[in-house]
């Protein structure tokens, strides 16, 4: 059957290799254990770790731990997008391309500007919505209420035009934000070390999720856009500026893409093809947790992090595999997705 | 025994009650309309009677066969057939090609990979048939999209006589068609085959009349009428479920 | 009464439509053929991705299936003709055609499957994941499929015993040439078909097609099978001309390539697909060449020119507008 | 009439390879997408080399023409290589950066009558592929072997691999595994990371729970390296004494700048570093950083490209110009001379680079940005990729 090539005799020794290291799985430091994978996070403990907590118990912590941090680093660059899809209709498959913006500036401004940390976030933040506001009046204003497959050659071609333009401008080199001193290191949870700037990941989460919750369910703002959005021409007629709205709104979900993009470019780095590589990430984060719904998002968010996190501790080379085959159990359980707003 | 039987049928949306208990049966011929003010739960009614929701109780029988347990689909393959309260059409296809499909269907071919409908003989003869009787012949090429309203509630019947149905539903089929063509309509219904049964939800009280044979009035969600359309107007519990219900409106805005 | 049926109910049977696509296609092979008698390579890449843009517009222009992992069975045809190939001798090209064809039906099925089990943009999503979860599978089995190296040691015997597949891609464009038009003129007729126009009747409501008593699940299930086993075919060709198979042929980028070509041309007609298709990779083709560093900004351009003043897409808006101009002068 | 078109085609053909006074050379490789960076490189070295030798050989000009495959796509690549040589009558094929785009190509380099310069593809088996190809870059299993001594030298006895999890990553750690356990180390897992994981800490973690002393990880280069780089710190492996050892696609140069100080300390080998102290490197990086632009750019593609040229230039030298892709091959069989990376030779069987493989460590350079030191030598390496295959 192998082919007389050298190169099926290469795929063979792969082959046996891998039999072999399965073979080998269990260390010989603990004989007579079962090689199940399910077995991991009993087995070699060769340092003692923290005195108080169980070893498993600790491996667990902390695999909740990294599935809380990714999981809301994920949220907040995804729930401008959920904004976008589910409150004004569109599939906006250019989210990343001003998530990637939003990095692209803060790294300008920290390291050729020598400004701070905060100072980058505000400008960028404020920098792409206003790069947004023509882009939507000329462009998106055009494919509200288009066909799905017109908005998605639509946004795919604005994509391809900023990674062009970021190529060209920035270079294909990683481009990196620095942290300030105070979020830079680690802390130590006890049991493990975690990076701060995850903590504060964390923390931009909550800020967001309440901060867009409270925008939305408890303002005059958020009644109009809701009303905007439930029936246009009504909204229109009792004196709602729906054109003004939407702008709004998309300069919101801008605004919130490029925050997510300067907050998460530690797990996510900027680059020109930022923009591509992690939009399916995104449009899966939305669509399960159902397009314009903020606590459906996160809850997303979340599961999409522990599953993610929990298949790459378990089993990293089916980690994939994982991942989306829960996407296909959950959408499937869940086909207008775990709180979906609209249909 | 009767055609089409449906016993005690019932359904609650969270605990209210919005069909209550509903029989009705039809034979071979009848023309009853379903009448009742809004909110009534005809919708509902007609939605458990195709399958689109289930019931919580009851049953529904179509030429001895229990069809309660059966898809949608399935009963329409069986000759209960639907229309549609706003018109369902397929936009941009064609009047010929909607009849054409229907009759496919109901003749079992309308999986096949091959030939076209219209080169098909008796598909074509039968289609312009029924376009004839409805007089849509001079529409059969243009677009649904392209052609009138009135026009479009017409096709929805030729589609219905198109699957030849024991039993047909007629969801208020002149809703929305403007007063001066609802004598089109009248007049294509007078062309349904005579040994079809026909339950009729309408509004139009005008169209009813010159229709039914008989009228059942639904008022929250249970049947408080069953008789002649000449009956209809006096009965007490009748006028007391419409007034009321206007009394009740008007209060209330 | 076929007197009364002349009078009553004019026919308007256009078998020319069809005639007119093979003639336009034999046309542009042979002008292919001599105006780039040196690129016979990529005409035949555009053939088979063709092919594979063919067989989204079944899903997605006839039956309203969005879907951006439609790679998944071009991907499947392309391995299944280069494994039976390269590990089971089996290296006929007719035969690998087939076997193509069939690896992509089946993809087509269990992708199917899956996909239609929801609707809008979760469907997306479902199509997504179907074809990573391909992707992963054949970087899996990489005793099979040689993983991220790419499936090489596809060897194919003569078409017909007479043709061999030479350097300069002449048997393989023909063959491609005369794969596309069989199954041009196949789905001519499938389109045009009862079966046909009931996946028009779903793409336009499902609701009222069910109201008829036809299944919706299935008709749609059904034409997923038949567009794998086009884009399987058009993946065997690939696999047939290039000698090698690599897991980009399975990938979201190659999906969501070929949906944005479709879109380009125009849905549900067939004709947009082609358009389309040669449009992009021509242009790609050209821009790249002359700027290989920046041409992904010009065809970003492309795109949203073509939303704003196209909307229908290349072939539907070109035909709407021939449409309206006939129309205007009936 | 097919006769008629085949004869008027190999006129065509013929008339274009006859003009032998200007020689053209295809180069295929990644000039837009993802890893426009590489192909961008593969340019600079080539311009480098022109821009020092001179774009002419003999009498015979040099041209070189460009073709782009963003991505791995066997297919595109197989079709670009051969509108290469039939339309543009390239005698020479180059360049190719993946290892299915190069594969696909070499079928028909005995019937095109080309020779094909690898300047990237790293999987051993390319060269077996055709008795035409040659290759000037390296095999992962060249760069990852001598890593495996320096781990034990370094007093590790237990290693857990993380690789990515494609042909590249599985060389990889096939080479660490072959070479540690040669030198009595023990392998104690093998962690296989899809490319597209982002978030590492669960598989710190996975190395934490190992027990293991040290890690060997492969990642292509670009940007999943800087989170493996600031995971490895951020989770205390680094405070918790887990060294890390690595081949140098891990602290490429175009990506030092954004891993900075997280990357200060770490051990890679490989075949080349931009800092290489030599006559022949400072020349090569002078004439390369003009080429590319911004400096901070420029990284090992480019040095494979720079020494394609010369083989390629010597081909052309021992043909005459004329097209003979066997001779042109034979000519440069064992061939040897001093590159920008050091003392090379073309392996006579194998048609692959013997070269020296380097120990280089991250530290801060005298302008006070970070580079790849070198610090240690590993003398004319071999590929022993190939010896593993057979």
């Amino acid at each position: 059957m192998s082919p007389k090539g050298d190169r099926g005799g290469d795929a063979t020794v792969r082959r046996m290799d891998r039999t072999q290291h399965l073979r080998q799985k269990p260390p010989s430091a603990l004989p007579g254990i079962s090689p199940s994978r399910g077995e991991i996070g009993s087995r070699h403990r060769i340092k003692p770790h923290h005195k108080d907590v169980h070893p498993r118990m600790q491996t667990v912590l902390s695999i909740a731990i990294d599935a809380l941090a990714y999981g809301m680093v994920l949220f907040v660059i995804s729930i401008g997008l959920s904004v976008t899809m589910g409150l004004m209709r569109v599939v906006n498959l250019a989210h990343g391309a001003f998530a990637m913006i939003g990095g692209y500036l803060a790294s300008y401004v920290t390291r050729d500007l020598g400004l701070g940390y905060a100072p980058a976030i505000l400008i960028a933040v404020i920098a792409t919505a206003i790069i947004a506001v023509p882009i939507e009046r000329l462009l998106y204003r055009r494919i509200y209420g288009a066909p799905e497959l017109t908005q998605v050659l639509m946004t795919i071609g604005i994509t391809f035009c900023v990674i062009g333009l970021a190529n060209y401008a920035f270079g294909p080199t990683l481009k990196t934000i620095p942290l300030p001193e105070t979020l830079s290191g680690s802390i130590d949870l006890g049991f493990r070390a975690i990076a701060t700037h995850r903590i504060f990941a964390i923390v931009c989460g909550v800020v967001v999720a309440f901060g867009l919750w409270f925008l939305i369910e408890r303002t005059a703002f958020g009644i109009r856009l809701r009303a905007a959005v439930d029936n246009a021409p009504m909204a229109a007629a009792l004196g709602v500026r729906t054109q003004l709205v939407y702008a709004v709104s998309f300069a919101v979900a801008v605004g919130l893409a490029a925050f997510g993009g300067v907050v998460g470019a530690e797990l996510l780095p900027v680059e020109p093809y930022y923009a591509l590589r992690y939009m399916v990430t995104f449009l899966v984060a939305v669509s399960i947790g159902g397009a314009g719904s903020i606590p459906g998002a996160l809850i997303a968010c979340l599961l999409l992090g522990a599953i993610d996190t929990t298949g790459r501790y378990l089993a990293p080379e089916y980690g994939e595999f994982f991942f989306y085959l829960a996407v296909i159990v959950i959408v499937t359980l869940f086909p207008r997705g775990l709180a979906g707003r609209f249909k | 025994m009767s055609l089409f039987e449906v016993k005690n049928l019932r359904k609650n949306f969270g605990g209210l009650a919005v069909t209550d208990n509903v029989s009705l049966s039809l034979a071979p011929g009848d023309r009853l309309a379903l009448i009742g003010p809004n909110g009534a739960g005809k919708t509902t009614f007609v939605n458990l009677v195709t399958g689109h929701i289930k019931p919580d109780g009851g049953s529904i029988a179509l030429a001895g066969e229990d069809v309660t347990g059966l898809k949608a689909r399935q009963r329409v393959s069986r000759g209960l057939v639907r229309s549609f309260q706003v018109t369902r059409l397929f936009a941009d296809m064609t009047p010929q090609e909607h009849v054409a499909l229907a009759i496919l269907q109901r003749d079992g071919k309308s999986t096949r990979m091959f030939g076209r409908h219209d080169a098909m003989r008796e598909v074509v003869e039968e289609v312009g048939e029924i376009l004839n009787l409805l007089g849509l012949t001079e529409l059969a090429h243009l677009k649904v999209r392209e052609i009138a309203y009135g026009q479009q509630r017409l096709l929805e019947i030729a589609l219905a006589m198109a699957l030849r149905p024991k039993v047909l539903l007629l969801d208020e089929p002149a809703a929305g068609v403007p007063q001066s063509e609802t004598a089109r309509i009248e007049r294509a219904l007078d062309m349904l085959p005579p040994e079809l049964a026909v339950l009729m939800i309408e509004h139009d009280m005008d169209l009813v009349f010159r229709f039914a044979k008989r009228v059942m009035v639904l008022a929250a969600g249970a049947v408080i009428f069953d008789g002649s359309p000449q009956d209809v107007t006096q009965d007490v519990r009748v006028r007391e479920a419409y007034l009321g219900s206007y009394a009740n409106a008007g209060s209330a805005a | 009464m076929a007197v009364l049926m002349d009078s009553t109910l004019p026919t308007r049977r256009r078998p020319l439509g069809t005639l007119i696509g093979i003639a336009v296609i034999i046309a542009a092979g042979i002008i292919g053929y001599f105006l780039f008698p040196n690129n016979l390579a990529l005409l035949t890449r555009i053939v088979a991705t063709m092919l594979l843009v063919l067989s989204i517009d079944l899903v997605t222009g006839y039956c309203g299936v969005a879907t951006l992992g439609h790679a998944a069975l071009f991907g499947a045809g392309a391995y299944g003709a280069g494994i039976v190939s390269a590990h089971f001798g089996i290296t006929e090209p007719l035969t690998m055609t087939l076997i193509g064809a069939a690896a992509g039906a089946v993809a087509g099925l269990v992708s199917g499957l899956v996909i239609l089990r929801a609707h809008g943009l979760p469907q997306l999503v479902l199509s997504i994941a179907v074809v990573h979860l391909f992707h992963e599978v054949a970087n899996k089995a990489s005793g099979w499929t040689g993983g991220s190296d790419g499936l090489s040691g596809i060897t194919t015997d003569a078409l017909l015993g007479l043709f061999e597949f030479d350097l300069w891609g002449r048997t393989a464009y023909f063959y491609g040439i005369a794969l596309l038009l069989i199954v041009f003129v196949l789905l001519r007729i499938l389109v045009q078909s009862p079966f046909g126009m009931l996946a028009r009747g779903v793409r336009e409501d499902p609701i009222r097609v069910a109201a008829m008593g036809a299944s919706v699940h299935s008709v749609m299930l059904r034409m997923y099978v038949i567009s794998g086993a086009v884009a399987g075919i058009g993946g065997a060709l690939n696999a047939i001309s290039t000698q090698v198979v690599g897991l980009d042929s399975l990938s979201f980028t190659m999906s969501a390539e070929a949906l944005v070509m479709l879109v380009l041309g125009g849905t549900g007609s067939l004709y947009g697909a082609m358009v389309g298709t040669v449009s992009f990779m021509w242009f790609e083709d050209v821009v790249s060449a002359a700027n290989p560093f920046h041409w992904l900004t010009i065809v970003g351009a492309l795109l949203i020119v073509v939303v704003l003043f196209a909307p229908k897409g290349l072939y539907g808006s070109a035909a709407a507008f021939l449409s309206r101009r006939r129309g205007g002068g009936k | 009439m097919k006769r008629f078109l085949g004869a008027a085609i190999a006129a065509l053909a013929m008339s274009v390879s006859a003009e032998a006074a200007t020689i053209k050379v295809g180069v295929v490789g990644p000039f837009s997408g993802p890893f426009a960076l590489q192909g961008k490189n593969f340019k600079a070295g080539i311009d480098a080399y022109m821009a020092v030798n001179g774009a002419k050989v003999g009498d015979n000009d040099v041209e070189i023409i460009y073709r782009d495959v963003p991505q791995a796509d066997p297919a595109q690549s197989k079709a670009l290589a051969q509108e290469l040589i039939v339309k543009e009558g390239v005698q020479y094929l180059a360049g190719f950066y993946f290892t299915p785009d190069a594969m696909a190509a070499t079928p028909i380099l005995q019937q095109g009558n080309v020779p094909m310069v690898v300047m990237n593809a790293a999987t051993s088996a390319i060269v077996t592929k055709s008795p035409y190809v040659v290759r000037t870059s390296f095999t992962t299993w060249q760069t990852s072997t001598p890593i495996a001594q320096v781990a034990k030298d370094a007093g590790v006895d237990k290693v857990i691999t993380v690789v990515s999890d494609y042909g590249p990553g599985v060389d990889a750690e096939n080479a660490f595994k072959a070479g540690f356990e040669k030198a009595g180390g023990k392998v104690v897992e093998a962690i296989r990371m899809p490319l597209s994981t982002n978030d590492f800490s669960p598989i710190m973690q996975r190395i934490k729970d190992s027990g293991a002393g040290a890690v060997f990880a492969f990642l292509p280069s670009g940007p999943t390296t800087l989170g493996f780089v600031k995971a490895y710190n951020q989770n205390g492996l680094k405070t918790a004494g887990i060294k890390i050892f690595a081949p140098g696609d891990l602290t490429q140069e175009s990506d030092l700048p954004a891993l900075g100080e997280a990357a200060a300390g770490m051990q890679t080998t490989f075949h080349y570093a931009v800092s290489h102290d030599s006559p022949e490197n400072k020349a090569f990086v002078e004439a390369a950083t003009k080429a590319i632009g911004n400096p901070a750019e420029l990284s090992f593609p480019a040095v494979g490209a720079y020494d394609g040229m010369h083989v390629i230039y010597k081909m052309i030298e021992a043909t005459g110009g004329e097209q003979d892709a066997k001779k042109a091959v034979d000519a440069v069989k064992g061939l040897s001379w001093v590159s920008p990376r050091g003392p090379v030779s073309i392996d006579a069987e194998s048609r692959h680079i013997t070269q020296n493989i380097y120990l280089r460590e991250v530290t801060k350079g005298p302008d006070g940005k970070y580079i790849n030191k070198e610090i240690k030598t590993f003398e004319r390496q071999g590929d022993p990729g190939l010896a593993a295959a057979k």
